[in-house]
């Protein structure tokens, strides 16, 4: 027995068990700042040596891979656009692409599992009915491919903002309905005995499109803000989906490296619920989201702040600390904020930024944004550490956040947002805060913190405001 | 229940495969700090990208011409993801590297 | 060289299980704060008493007295290291725990 | 195929897969202080899930276990003598114990491999002679349990202080020709073909006793204060036998338990190294090691203290900090280190103790010693945490401890300690050292602690020292 393993057949296995390693070790040094860029080099090595290795060495009932000139042709597509696409979006619109590229993978392991179904043994279809690893796995991976699928493409619409955020309340029963189909007619599938295969095919199809339309609905109803989490939750699906062709093929390479994407995938879509204090179930099932401009119910004393004064208060501070969030990206204002801050450094003043984990509208939003503007990295604090320092801050500036700087979020028990931590603005001896009207935040509450005795509005767009303070600054 | 005690012991390697994997995915990722939650996402993305190897085994084996072309389409996405999905991340990375 | 091949492939999942296992090992302990570490030591050390399970199943397929007796010394030794480890550890540990 | 696989043997592999999965939880719940008593039991759970389904529910070749009833006697034998050696023994016997713990470990897989190797399949032997994994696993298994259980007995004995530590510098060569020897002899009957096994069982005796004996001469020269260390290489060693057990059996409970604690072990190796600033080849070769005392060469003054002066000094101050070493294990002082604490308490004295990870002869040392002596546990802080408030600190008693609280580590980079952690007495106001003479600890270097201006000693064993002292406050 072990004399007629074909040299090849193993060194595929070492290969495949060494892409593993590196798929795993890439995923732990992704998890940290100095070491993310290596570990993605590291699992992109380990999946070109799956790959070439899988054309080179695969053997299925000792026939070797075939078509391998259309084989490459196609991955030469696929690389040709991939690579495209990649390398030319802009950097804001890099959460869609994530998505489109998930979407992707899932058609594949859909396509994949579609293809196998009428290729089933038919002696273990004979002997164990429909009920067997094999079909399961099969129609596993076809379900959870096109959700995975359809549910990206929507995603990946909504944050283009092609698709918008329809209130549909009913969206709720009717996804439930759709679930309850698909796992009827799964089982329904598995219990079917003394069948023919070509009898029951057309199944597969139904089985493709029931699937496909609940990832439409599934993902619909939820708001644009939440399509990172969704994205994620997503990400794991198709990560389920690649392993369950692991399992076909008796492949362990897909297996670790699909459960692996599946598990962490999870994972992390918790942690990113957890870092906005809301459940995935709640985020799921929307019980806020979307914003919107909210009307003004509170009676309190709003105080403006004139463009010279704010610019006279600027620049005759030591400290002084940006708050940028979610209106700062709207506004494509980075380029200006830098400037400012350049501007405000020369003069002698020391200008921090004070990064909140979920300001903007994915995770580490804003380090990408300044990061596109070339603010220095030094100049970014985590929020944590900039709040010890707050009673010492002159002058905090925030462009365009509202929910990252709501005191409700330590003092209001009965908040949604109460909890969350926050970037503790109240506490330094001057707020201004720029935004384009009373508008709510993304958690669609009031925020106290604009009535407060030391803030002070800048109303107007982040990216005219911001000119017009820096042509202030500049003539002082 | 008789079926699925068989399918476990039949398939007993993989499930071990598959229960370490789990615990692995979450140990290795359970302490990611929030600014690299993107980044993450999208590396994980590029990972489950192996599915393009089911996608070559299916089209390398494709027999007759349907089946070639869908096998076809199933490798241009599956590169599609793998491709896309490394490079983004590198990209989004590149923005984090520490700038002199 | 093709017979480590050859048993590297027999032996694929077997294979696959250790890499996990050796990764899920590091990942787990490395973070323990030495306070713990001779507990640890100690909670580890019963659990390769797992050896145990292979001596049953030595002593129960047994056919000569002479290997009965290894066996049943076997099993006693196993169980000395599974029973002992981890009571030894749940002492230490309960040397641990928070007075009130 | 799927149909004729009886039932026990699927719940068998589901109790294994359950089993694995608590070790894992357990290890990784061990390894935090709040949840590793739980994580202790979580991995006693699965063991004893494991146990009894196998016996239960184990088949080869159609047949079920036999001999339970011998079976249930061994096991009661063991875990009547295992569970009343683990009460009875003094926790400050725990070290050795382990280490006791471990050889059992080590023998079992040692005896499982030595009556596995003349049963091992004449077909398969016929077919690939000896180099097959089944040959691989049963050596393998052979020599690193006999060599774990041998290591283990020596460090017992060690610990225990029944075996002494020879400096015996020619070992180093005879070690390398014993693994040398191993190594070739079993490369020798790997290579064996077309061979009865009968012929040949002899062959594994002798590999027996070769790794007994350099089980001995592995253990012997390294220095007996190292011995935590070479426990927890030795236990990661057993690790590796149990799982080459598992490879034989085709038991994934066994490969998985033991290769998770061979690796956890390595790491954990590792660490302890780390925290005592030193190589795992150092400790294996003993550069130092072994303490004892050492000759005055300093010429520097030395202040005593008498006894009814520290007394005072202690009494009237607000803040004092106790730091144990392993002279208060030595001379067994916990109780009455205890006892000044609480006289001093009662007299309004802010009594902490500064716990080095590292004091002592094992990790945690300290913890278990004054937990004996049931010092509450809010009383100990790490070393770390009282460094920041030195400053502020009136009198620190430094009992028996001596590398811990060197200032070499910090300010002489040629010293052999540099860049290990220390409490930093030097700077509390005043610092009173209680040990019997000059004698160095172990790493036996100078401390330059003592020749300190604000240092002054109480020479003395630990414990009369403290005697006098506690009647000496109680006069007060
Ligand atoms: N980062 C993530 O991963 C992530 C993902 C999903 C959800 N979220 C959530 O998103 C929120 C992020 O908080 P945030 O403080 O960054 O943003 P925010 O709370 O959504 O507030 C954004 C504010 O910017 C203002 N604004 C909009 N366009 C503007 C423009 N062109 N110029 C100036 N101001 C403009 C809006 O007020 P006006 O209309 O008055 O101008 C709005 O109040 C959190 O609630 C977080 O939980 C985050
Ligand atoms: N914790 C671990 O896991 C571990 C394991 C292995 C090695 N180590 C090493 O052990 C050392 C621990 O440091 P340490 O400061 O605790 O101890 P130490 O440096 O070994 O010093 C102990 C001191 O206690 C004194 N002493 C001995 N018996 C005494 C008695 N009956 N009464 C009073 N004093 C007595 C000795 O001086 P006299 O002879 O003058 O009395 C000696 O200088 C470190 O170097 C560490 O790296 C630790």
């Amino acid at each position: 027995m072990l004399q007629n393993i074909p040299t090849g057949l193993s060194v595929l296995e070492l290969i495949y068990l060494i892409a593993s390693v590196l798929f795993i070790l890439g995923l732990k040094k992704l998890s940290h700042p100095e070491t993310a860029r290596r570990g993605n080099i590291l699992s992109a090595a380990g999946m070109i040596m799956a790959i070439i290795c899988t054309i080179l060495f695969h053997k299925k009932d000792g026939q070797p891979i075939g078509h391998i000139g259309l084989i490459l042709l196609a991955i030469s597509i696929g690389t040709f656009i991939g690579w495209t696409i990649a390398v030319k979006v802009k950097m804001t619109a890099m959460p869609q692409l994530v998505s489109f590229f998930n979407g992707m993978g899932g058609a594949a392991a859909a396509l994949i599992s579609l293809m196998e179904f009428p290729r089933m043994n038919p002696d273990l279809i004979a002997r164990t009915g429909m009920m067997n690893g094999h079909a399961i796995a099969i129609l596993l991976g076809l379900i959870i491919g096109s959700v995975s699928f359809a549910g990206s493409m929507i995603a990946f619409g909504k944050l283009a903002e092609k698709i918008g955020d329809p209130k549909l309340k009913f969206m709720r029963v009717v996804n439930l309905t759709f679930m309850a189909g698909i796992l009827a007619f799964t089982v329904f599938i598995l219990t079917q005995k003394n069948i023919h295969l070509e009898n029951i095919s057309w199944m597969a199809y139904v089985l493709l499109g029931l699937s496909l339309i609940y990832g439409v609905t599934f993902v619909i109803p939820i708001g644009g803000a939440d399509m990172p989490v969704v994205i994620s939750l997503l990400n794991s699906f198709t990560g389920v989906a690649a392993a369950m062709g692991g399992f076909l093929y008796d492949n362990q390479v897909m297996l670790t490296g699909g459960i692996l994407v599946g598990s962490a995938g999870t994972i992390l879509t918790i942690l990113m619920c957890k870092a906005m204090n809301r459940s995935l179930l709640n985020v799921l099932v929307g019980a806020f989201g979307g914003g919107g401009a909210g009307l003004d119910k509170v009676a309190g004393n709003i105080k403006e702040i004139s463009v010279s004064d704010a610019a006279v208060l600027l620049s005759y501070s030591q400290k002084v600390v940006i708050v940028p969030g979610y209106g700062l990206a709207v506004a494509q204002a980075q380029h200006l904020c830098h400037e400012m801050e350049k501007m405000l450094d020369e003069k002698g003043v020391n200008v921090r930024y004070a990064i909140h984990p979920v300001a903007g509208r994915m995770p580490g939003h804003m380090n990408v944004l300044l990061a596109e503007a070339d603010v220095p990295y030094d100049r970014l604090s985590e929020s944590d550490e900039i709040n010890e320092d707050m009673p010492n801050v002159d002058v905090v500036v925030v462009i365009g956040a509202n929910d990252v700087v709501n005191p409700a979020a330590v003092d209001d028990p009965s908040s949604p947002i109460y909890g969350m931590p926050v970037v503790r603005v109240w506490e330094a001896k001057n707020v201004i805060v720029m935004k384009r009207g009373m508008g709510k935040g993304y958690a669609a509450i009031e925020n106290f913190l604009f009535y407060n005795d030391n803030t002070r509005m800048l109303f107007g767009n982040a990216k005219e405001s911001l000119q017009k303070l820096i042509s202030e600054i500049k003539s002082l | 229940m008789q079926e699925i005690l068989s399918f476990i012991y039949v398939h007993k390697e993989a499930i071990f495969i598959i229960a370490l994997s789990i615990l692995l995915g979450i140990e290795v990722i359970s302490h990611v700090p929030a600014i690299l939650h993107t980044p993450l996402m999208s590396g994980a993305n590029a990972i489950h990208g192996v599915v393009i190897i089911g996608a070559i085994i299916v089209m390398g084996h494709a027999d007759t011409t349907a089946s070639l072309t869908l096998g076809f389409l199933a490798v241009v996405l599956g590169t599609l993801n793998v491709v896309g999905g490394f490079v983004v991340t590198d990209r989004m990375l590149e923005m984090f590297k520490k700038k002199k």
